[in-house]
């Protein structure tokens, strides 16, 4: 029992238990935390399976901006914590177990899998910020420039939608 | 490590994901839910993109296991799109019924 | 003179022009051309089967074929007439007949419009074109187109009065139970076809053809054939349209309810006697039908108050003697009584309608009495007819019975005794007809009386003639007993007996037994006459008592029709309502739009799925997920 | 030797031709002369073809297009044996419904006769369809205009009626549309001038030829067999036809059941019975029984009818009833009979709506039990009633009786009892037919049936043809026969 | 490529228009000469004109497959988009005040809708879904005002979302499951014999992210309420060429990635199709309101649909083209006439056919075509989808099922046509200031189409092999 593995099960219990947190705290703002805590350890794991420059884009990206998006439009509604009533038990008991049911399903599925390649964690190239950028430039260059299109079409619909008239 | 393990994991959030859509009814964490169910699928790609790495091919071209990572780094830029669209809508919603509860959405019925 | 039989189309076709003419030119004919013209074509058929006769009567009969009517592999049925000794004797019959009833109509229907009356000739000739067609056919097609048009000839006459609804439903009940034996006739036509595969007389008669018919199939044949005649000739259990038919004007009931149309069962079946001689089971059959028929129908007659009625059930009774002929295998005396009872019962009837005439439409004897000193021709003529009928000798009639009654005996002596108790009804009820008309004093109203006279000469003339044809008429079939070789008719029918008399088993009953049973029947209806006589001589409404006990079953006519309208009309009536509203209805269509309902509620189900919470839909979804990977990842296909 | 075009595309585009004319003519007197000329000139075509019946003149009455080449179809029309019959019997009867419904108006008469016109086309492309998307298509069209006419010119309830009629003879045609399909499957290639242009066809005769096993037989036959059972119909899938009858305008109800009936028997005779010969024998007797048990049902409910058009719509159903199981008889009597009697039927009963059309316009009535003594007013429409009336019961001398006759005959070769079970019928018709004479034509006039008066010359003329038709086939029917006798041969031989 | 290209430049062009343009009717032509272009360079690549292929030579890595089939949908696509613009320009006019942005919105769902077409990788499979959906949500709430437009934009929004993580998940799994590790589609396919459960995992996820998509039952649910809530011009587009261009997507992927191993996962395709079958065609019986019926009535074509993906053949191929053409060209010219209606519910159409025998008689001739009575596109779409199913051997029960569906579908379509034909109009139902003599034409050419690719498919299916 490496080091790896110790570190592999805190950050998935801090995942998950953040997760749960995320949807069981009343107050959006508490989600939206709970949800940074869950985005920092998803980059944890990606600094464990050596994909640094995920790592940090995730860090910047989601946790930095997108987050703090989701908290800035929240403030602006200002929506107080008791603002949701609770919505019906029987429903969310059907919901709950429907989806627990699902992850059964799927982990029954695919753990009964057998031989497949273990994870290769330490070394291997393949995330590194050098790497990345000369695939995606020169491989991925259409994608990157299609992706430009979505940029585009998203900023326009913000705009269109968002405009006061 | 283990492969499953991850998938494990990463199955795990995306139902966590899931539940969260079906629980909640206020649309903002609705929508986080959505993201917490993409960061398990990003978190299960670079997974998989190990994985290769250690198979044969991997060996003969070194790039072989960056299109995972590649592919992610896209997922985040879309996410990323669809944050601004999602939130403009939900935005302009509040504007008009001063509440973004999705049950309260149910003019279309039937 | 062959060229004769070149032309007999003629015979069918003058009447067929005459009811064309008369038929399409009604609006502007006179009523003296319309009767004219109708009675001349008839005229025209009657010379031409004159000569036809006497062509045949040398012993060449023909074959005339004209076309196919319709042609295919398995089967061929051609257009054709078969002259031979039987068909030209109806020719004779059916176009005299017919011509003295066309002259008695032109004046006995004079009081109708220009319009209905030749509307009424042109049915008339049709009718003898339908009969013709009939007895001339030369396969069972062709009569069967005869058969059925004479149907729709008596339908169309009877209806004559179409505002009555009365005589209309007369009429649809002689044209439904005419079909109800048409439909034995044709299974019996597809039975054979199916066998010997063609229709026309001389090949199925060939050897050859019959040989392939095994007793099953000539019996069912045969006994299918005979449910045709039953309706036709009115036998048990399809006579009750008879009676009922006199709706129509008189002269027709004389003409087809008398004459000729009823005879047809009795012509098919003496056409194809060999078929029936074959099948000797089939005779019983015709000999007990033809038997109680005419037993049934006598004693009804007793009990008939209505002139017409009376004469009718007399029809039917003696129609019943012929198939007891028939049925004994004495073809020959059937025929004989077809043709002595065309002229006496024609006679009959004729008289009636001149009693009608006179009386101004009264038909009730127990109204009339005493005609005999205010019209001396027709009491003269409709003597002589109920002696004829009642079989005394030396009239008509009694030749002919007597030969049937004789065959019976030959048979079995019991057919005979009931015969002959049939025979001393008919003397009775015969002459209380004739006692109650023209003896004692009258009963009718005094306006009645007032215009009481003797008929126009158009109606006198043919009940003389008429009247001496029922006299003579039966001399042509004297007894061997009698007259050696005096049977003219036998002789002359021979060859189209031939076939039957060879294979039936002949037996001869001795001179004294003939006599006897002869002086038997004779006597005893001498006296049944003479009994009716005296009590009617002087019948008084007032000493009428109500019927009781067996004689208002007699009244009611042992309730016949009751009985077919609880067994067979009604339920079928039943049968259909239920099937209109209960099945129909409720049932199959109900099911139909039980379907579209069924559609429609169930979207106004699934629509609640559609319930507008994100929620639920996405919640919907997982589920939708979880099936598929279920079906996709545990169920193996 | 080249022709220029054939018989059967004139039979088809010159309805076609005349009734997109007619769409486009505004005043309502044009549109009929339009409409009845063109139907002239069709009769034309079609008797003119009848020259031409003889195998040398093939090319006149056969042409087949490539149409969509790599699916094996070709626009393939030709004319002959029970298709010629029925083609006459198209051309015969649209002249003499023009003419019998001269004297209606409609409003908006342009699209009307257009689309009557167009119905004519349908059918006429059913009756020389020897390809089977062709044959679908004109399945269909003939439809199509049907349904547009009745619930748009039809009686008060006739928008449901019509629509339970669409529906039900839509899911019908589409089952048959899945049993093409299946049986295109297993055709053989289709081979012009040569070279496999097709793995499968569609063609007539690829179809006959099709490899299919027993049981794929009987299932399709009963896909197939549901579409054309709808159309003629047979027992339990015949309840649109009343309502349709009752609501639909008399012309169209005439097209209905003079023509429109006998696409399924024409359907059955060269749809069915050829190409699943194993399946025929088997399900035969089941076929006939249900059509016996049709024609005793229909019959008995024509007896309470109170309703004339309704009671003519159960007879009719009595007598497809017994057509369909003359056709599984499947020996040439009966066979022969059914080719003559489609005819017959066609014309007769045209002439039995023609009458009832003339009263209820006159009387406003179609209850029975409302009318009477018609007789005294209108001797001559009652003459032709009563002439036309036994022809449909099958009086001898007219032209029902030898088709009746010879179908009797030969059911009654397959099965004894179900001819005499059959036969009832003919006692049966008589009832009813008697019981409507006797309640709208006898008896005394009441005060719906005082105005009454008698028919224009017009009606008389077209009754007059029918009633000639009538006697001419009744005395003489050989030549319908010899017309039909290629086809009878083609099914009789087993 | 060209089409590709040339949607998202002039995609750009008209949001500048919308910026320096201040007349409202200006864009619509612009738009209009747009399309065009699209269609001629697209024509060009596909060679129409026997020039030689013109298009730019741009190494994509593979990452995009041009071939004629893909070029052809490609045709049929910006071929209906032309009638949309044509039928609806005016009616864009009226949603909004930003009409260049929602054109320019349309092109880059154009755009998207040219990837899907053409995409050799999932990556561009997933981005082009993303261009296609992302400025859906955003027409589907144009109409900003109006609360019922801005719920069917969030219930829309959510649920695509949703559907994202789907079709990544299935991605993710697709790629752990192949040894190739690649997300070229053709690399995906790894022979016959059972598929590993990683792939199959990810396959199921795929197929409910793409019918999702195409909104089969059970994932059909944002259908409705979409479809009502947002603008009926942009119901009209989405309803039938994003739709299509889903479909498109469905069969290619599972095609070249699924294709050898297609019995593993037919029975699914069953299910589904008939699910969807069952649900449009019932639910739509009830509807009262002709947009929503409409609605549901899209659901019920992507049932038959369903039967490509079902089949897989080359039939499949050629009755998914005719079916996007003529299902499309259908369904935008009810909706063209719809949009000018005043009341939206079926008795709105009462007496239609009286004030506008033209308008009627093409709606007539599309409702027909949707029901797929013949001589219509609409029955030889569906004739070919029934062929190209029947073709599987031992599921012939499907297209009975499918036809007896059909049949009930007529029983809604053919609702209106008796409201416009045999219903006396109560007072009157448009205006008849919007209803121009171009917009007649152009609605009249369309039932031509109709019936001239009913007569002969050929026209459509003949691009297939150019």
């Amino acid at each position: 029992m490496g080091i790896i593995t110790i570190s592999f099960i805190l950050l998935s219990i801090m995942a998950i238990a953040s997760g749960i947190m995320m949807i069981l705290s009343k107050n959006p703002v508490n989600s939206i935390l709970w949800l940074i805590v869950l985005f920092f350890a998803i980059s944890g794991h990606y600094i464990l399976l050596n994909a640094q420059f995920l790592a940090i884009v995730n860090i910047i990206v989601y946790a930095g901006a997108i987050m703090v998006l989701f908290l800035f439009v929240v403030m602006l509604m200002n929506l107080n914590a008791e603002s949701e009533p609770v919505k019906n038990k029987r429903l969310q008991f059907i919901a709950i177990i429907s989806g627990g049911s699902l992850l059964l399903v799927l982990l029954s599925a695919v753990m009964s899998i057998k031989d497949m390649h273990p994870v290769m964690v330490a070394g291997g190239n393949a995330g590194l910020i050098k790497t990345l950028g000369k695939v995606l430039f020169t491989d991925y260059v259409l994608p990157f420039e299609i992706s430009s299109v979505l940029f585009l079409s998203a900023m326009v619909g913000a705009v269109v939608i968002g405009k006061k008239d | 490590m283990d492969i499953k393990a991850y998938i494990a994991l990463s199955l795990t959030l995306f139902s966590i994901g899931i539940v969260g859509v079906l629980t909640r009814r206020n649309a903002i964490i609705v929508f986080m839910c959505v993201e917490v169910m993409l960061n398990a699928v990003n978190l299960l790609l670079v997974a998989f993109s190990n994985m290769h790495a250690a198979s044969a091919t991997a060996k003969a071209l070194p790039t072989f296991a960056s299109d995972a990572q590649i592919f992610v780094f896209f997922i985040m830029i879309v996410a990323a799109a669809e944050v601004s669209v999602g939130l403009s809508i939900i935005v302009m919603l509040y504007r008009n019924t001063h509440s973004i509860d999705v049950n309260f959405l149910n003019r279309l019925k039937n | 003179m062959n060229n004769v039989l070149q032309i007999v189309w003629l015979i069918p076709f003058l009447p067929l022009v005459g009811f064309l003419i008369t038929g399409l030119m009604r609006n502007n004919l006179s009523k003296s051309a319309a009767g004219f013209i109708a009675s001349a074509a008839i005229l025209g058929s009657f010379a031409l089967s004159v000569f036809v006769f006497f062509q045949v009567k040398t012993g060449n009969t023909h074959v005339a074929y004209y076309f196919d009517l319709f042609r295919i592999n398995t089967l061929t049925v051609a257009f054709d007439f078969k002259i031979d000794q039987l068909s030209s004797l109806f020719l004779l019959i059916i176009t005299g007949v017919g011509f003295l009833i066309h002259v008695y109509s032109t004046s006995y229907m004079h009081d109708e419009d220009s319009k209905d009356f030749s509307k009424y000739f042109s049915y008339l000739n049709l009718f003898v074109f339908s009969m013709l067609l009939l007895v001339m056919g030369g396969n069972y097609v062709i009569m069967f187109f005869g058969w059925e048009g004479v149907g729709l000839c008596s339908y169309l006459l009877i209806g004559y009065w179409f505002k009555n609804n009365d005589y209309t439903n007369a009429a649809k009940k002689a044209f439904i139970m005419n079909r109800i034996g048409d439909l034995g006739f044709l299974l019996g036509l597809f039975w054979l076809i199916s066998i010997v595969g063609t229709v026309s007389y001389d090949e199925v008669f060939s050897a050859v053809n019959l040989a392939k018919l095994s007793t099953a199939d000539v019996t069912g044949i045969t006994l299918l054939f005979f449910v045709g005649a039953c309706g036709k000739s009115a036998q048990i259990p399809l006579y009750t349209w008879l009676p009922d038919a006199m709706a129509g004007p008189t002269p027709v009931s004389a003409l087809i309810h008398a004459a000729t149309m009823v005879t047809a069962g009795i012509y098919m079946i003496a056409r194809s006697n060999i078929l029936y001689t074959m099948a000797p089971a089939t005779q019983n059959v015709v000999a007990i039908i033809g038997l109680s028929t005419a037993i049934v129908a006598a004693t009804i007659a007793i009990k008939q108050n209505d002139i017409k009625k009376v004469l009718a059930y007399s029809t039917v009774s003696q129609l019943g003697y012929m198939f007891l002929g028939l049925g004994v295998g004495a073809y020959t005396g059937a025929v004989f009584h077809v043709m002595t009872h065309a002229f006496f019962k024609a006679l009959l009837f004729l008289g009636a309608g001149s009693v009608i005439h006179a009386m101004g439409g009264e038909q009730d004897m127990r109204n009339m009495g005493g005609l005999k000193k205010y019209m001396s021709i027709t009491n003269m003529t409709f003597l002589l007819g109920c002696i004829a009928i009642a079989g005394m000798p030396p009239f008509s009639g009694f030749f002919s019975k007597d030969e049937i009654l004789a065959g019976a005996f030959a048979k079995n002596p019991l057919l005979w005794g009931i015969g002959v108790v049939g025979a001393m009804m008919t003397a009775f009820y015969m002459f209380r007809l004739y006692a109650m008309t023209f003896l004692g004093k009258f009963r009718g109203t005094h306006e009645q009386e007032h215009h009481l006279h003797e008929s126009p000469k158009a109606i006198t003339f043919p009940l003389i003639v008429l009247a001496i044809l029922a006299v003579v008429g039966g001399w042509i079939g004297i007894p061997e007993i009698f007259l050696h070789g005096g049977h003219k008719l036998e002789a002359f029918l021979e060859p189209v007996f031939a076939q039957s008399n060879a294979i039936a088993a002949k037996h001869e009953i001795s001179h004294n037994t003939e006599f006897l049973i002869m002086g038997v029947s004779v006597l005893l209806s001498l006296l049944s006459l003479l009994f009716g006589l005296k009590i009617f001589s002087n019948y008084k409404k007032e000493n009428e008592v109500p019927a009781t006990g067996f004689a208002t079953v007699l009244e009611n006519k042992w309730y016949v029709d009751e009985l077919y309208n609880k067994i067979i009309t009604q339920p079928l009536r039943t049968l259909s309502i239920f099937f209109n509203y209960t099945v129909e209805k409720k049932g199959i269509d109900g099911f139909v739009n039980g379907t579209g309902k069924f559609v429609n509620y169930g979207s106004r189900q699934l629509r609640w799925l559609q319930s507008g919470q994100v929620g639920a839909y996405i919640l919907l979804m997982v589920i939708g997920m979880l099936v598929l990977f279920i079906i996709q990842l545990f169920i193996k296909n | 030797m080249g022709t220029f075009i054939t018989f059967p595309e004139l039979l088809l585009w010159l309805p076609l031709l005349a009734g997109i004319i007619c769409f486009f003519v505004k005043t309502e007197t044009a549109a009929k002369a339009v409409a009845f000329g063109g139907s002239l000139v069709v009769l034309g075509v079609a008797l003119s073809s009848l020259c031409y019946t003889d195998a040398k003149f093939l090319t006149y009455n056969a042409v087949n297009y490539i149409w969509l080449k790599e699916l094996g179809t070709g626009f393939y029309v030709s004319l002959d044996g029970a298709g010629r019959i029925l083609t006459l019997l198209t051309a015969v009867a649209f002249p003499i419904i023009f003419l019998t419904t001269y004297k209606n108006s409609y409003k908006n008469a342009g699209a009307f006769f257009g689309l009557m016109l167009l119905t004519q086309c349908g059918l006429m492309g059913v009756f020389v369809a020897k390809d089977a998307l062709v044959f679908y298509f004109f399945w269909e069209l003939a439809l199509i205009p049907v349904y547009f006419l009745c619930s748009r010119w039809g009686g008060e309830k006739r928008i449901q009626a019509t629509f339970k009629f669409f529906v039900y003879t839509f899911l019908g045609s589409l089952l048959m549309l899945t049993g093409i399909i299946y049986v295109y499957l297993h055709t053989g290639p289709r081979i012009s001038e040569g070279v496999v242009v097709a793995l499968h066809s569609f063609s007539l005769q690829a179809f006959y030829s099709a490899t299919l096993s027993a049981v794929e037989q009987g299932w399709l036959f009963w896909l197939f067999f549901i579409a054309f059972a709808i159309k003629m119909p047979i027992f339990p899938f015949h309840t649109w036809q009343p309502d349709a009858y009752d609501q639909s305008p008399t012309a169209t109800t005439m097209v209905l059941s003079g023509i429109m009936v006998k696409m399924g028997l024409f359907g059955v005779i060269k749809w069915l019975i050829p190409i699943f010969p194993l399946a025929v024998p088997k399900f035969a007797n089941a076929v006939m029984i249900l059509s016996v048990i049709g024609i005793i049902y229909a019959s008995c409910i024509a007896m309470v009818q109170d309703n004339l058009k309704k009671l003519v719509a159960y007879s009719s159903i009595a007598h497809i009833g017994l057509m369909c199981a003359a056709i599984f008889a499947m020996n040439e009597l009966s066979l022969q009979g059914i080719m003559i009697q489609m005819f017959s039927h066609g014309i007769n009963i045209i002439g039995l709506w023609v009458v009832i059309e003339l009263i209820e316009q006159q009387t406003g009535v179609k209850k029975m039990s409302e009318l009477g003594g018609v007789a005294h007013k209108a001797p001559v429409l009652t003459i032709m009633l009563i002439i036309i009336a036994f022809a449909n019961i099958a009086l001898p001398l007219t032209n029902a009786f030898v088709g009746e006759f010879m179908m009797f005959a030969g059911i009654y070769q397959h099965s004894i009892w179900m001819a005499a079970v059959a036969g009832l019928s003919i006692i049966l018709a008589a009832v009813y037919t008697l019981n409507m004479i006797q309640k709208v034509f006898y008896g005394n006039t009441n005060h719906t049936t005082e105005k009454i008066n008698d028919i224009s010359f017009a009606q008389k003329l077209g009754l007059a043809l029918i009633v000639v038709m009538i006697f001419a086939f009744g005395v003489y029917p050989q030549p319908m026969i010899d017309l039909a006798k290629e086809a009878v041969n083609g099914l009789a031989i087993k | 490529m060209n089409a590709i290209l040339f949607s998202a430049i002039w995609g750009v062009i008209m949001m500048f228009s919308g910026v320096f343009i201040k007349s409202k009717t200006t864009p619509k032509y612009l738009a209009i000469a747009g399309i065009i272009l699209l269609f001629i360079v697209n024509a060009l690549e596909l060679n129409v004109f026997n020039t030689g292929s013109l298009h730019f030579e741009i190494d994509t890595k593979e990452m995009l497959n041009i071939k004629s089939s893909n070029l052809a949908f490609l045709a049929v696509v910006f071929a209906s988009t032309l009638l949309f613009f044509l039928l609806n320009g005016r009616d864009v006019e009226k949603v909004g005040e930003h009409v260049g942005e929602y054109f320019a919105l349309i092109f880059f769902v154009l755009c998207g809708v040219s990837i899907v077409a053409t995409y050799n990788t999932l990556l561009l499979l997933f981005l082009g879904v993303e261009i296609m959906s992302i400025p859906l949500y955003i027409l589907t709430g144009s109409d900003k005002r109006n609360l019922k437009s801005n719920e069917a934009s969030l219930k829309y929004f959510l649920m695509g979302a949703f559907s994202t993580g789907i079709m990544l998940m299935g991605i993710a799994f697709i790629y752990g499951g192949n040894p190739n590790g690649s997300f070229f589609i053709n690399n995906i396919q790894m022979g016959e014999g059972t598929m590993p459960v990683m792939m199959a995992v990810g396959l199921v996820f795929m197929m409910i992210a793409l019918s999702f998509k195409v909104s089969a039952a059970p994932f059909h649910f944002w259908t409705p309420d979409v479809y009502d809530g947002a603008p009926t011009v942009f119901t009209s587009f989405m309803s039938t060429i994003v739709k299509v261009a889903g479909f498109f997507a469905f069969v290619r992927l599972f095609e070249n990635s699924f294709g050898k191993v297609h019995e593993q996962w037919q029975n699914l395709i069953v299910f589904i199709t008939v699910a969807t079958l069952l649900i449009g065609n019932i639910t739509a019986v009830f509807q009262q309101s002709v947009k929503r019926m409409l609605a549901y009535s899209s659901i019920a074509q992507a049932g038959f649909m369903m039967l490509a993906v079902f089949a897989l053949n080359d039939r499949a191929q050629e009755g998914l083209l005719l079916y996007s053409a003529a299902y499309s060209i259908a369904t935008i010219g009810i909706f063209a006439v719809l949009v000018k209606m005043k009341d939206y519910t079926i008795e709105g159409f009462n007496g239609f056919s009286k004030s506008q025998p033209l308008l009627a008689l093409c709606t007539t001739i599309f409702l027909l075509s949707l029901t797929g009575i013949p001589l219509t596109a609409g029955f030889q779409s569906k004739f070919f989808m029934l062929m190209a199913a029947a073709e599987i051997a031992g599921k012939f029960w499907l297209i009975i099922v499918a036809v007896l569906f059909a049949a009930i579908s007529a029983y809604f379509y053919f609702r209106v046509i008796q409201a416009m034909y045999f219903k006396e109009a109560s007072d009157t139902v448009i205006e008849e200031s919007d209803i121009t003599t171009g917009f007649k034409i152009t609605l009249a050419i369309c039932a031509v189409l109709i019936i001239a690719i009913g007569i002969y498919p050929e026209l459509v299916v003949g691009w297939m092999y150019h």
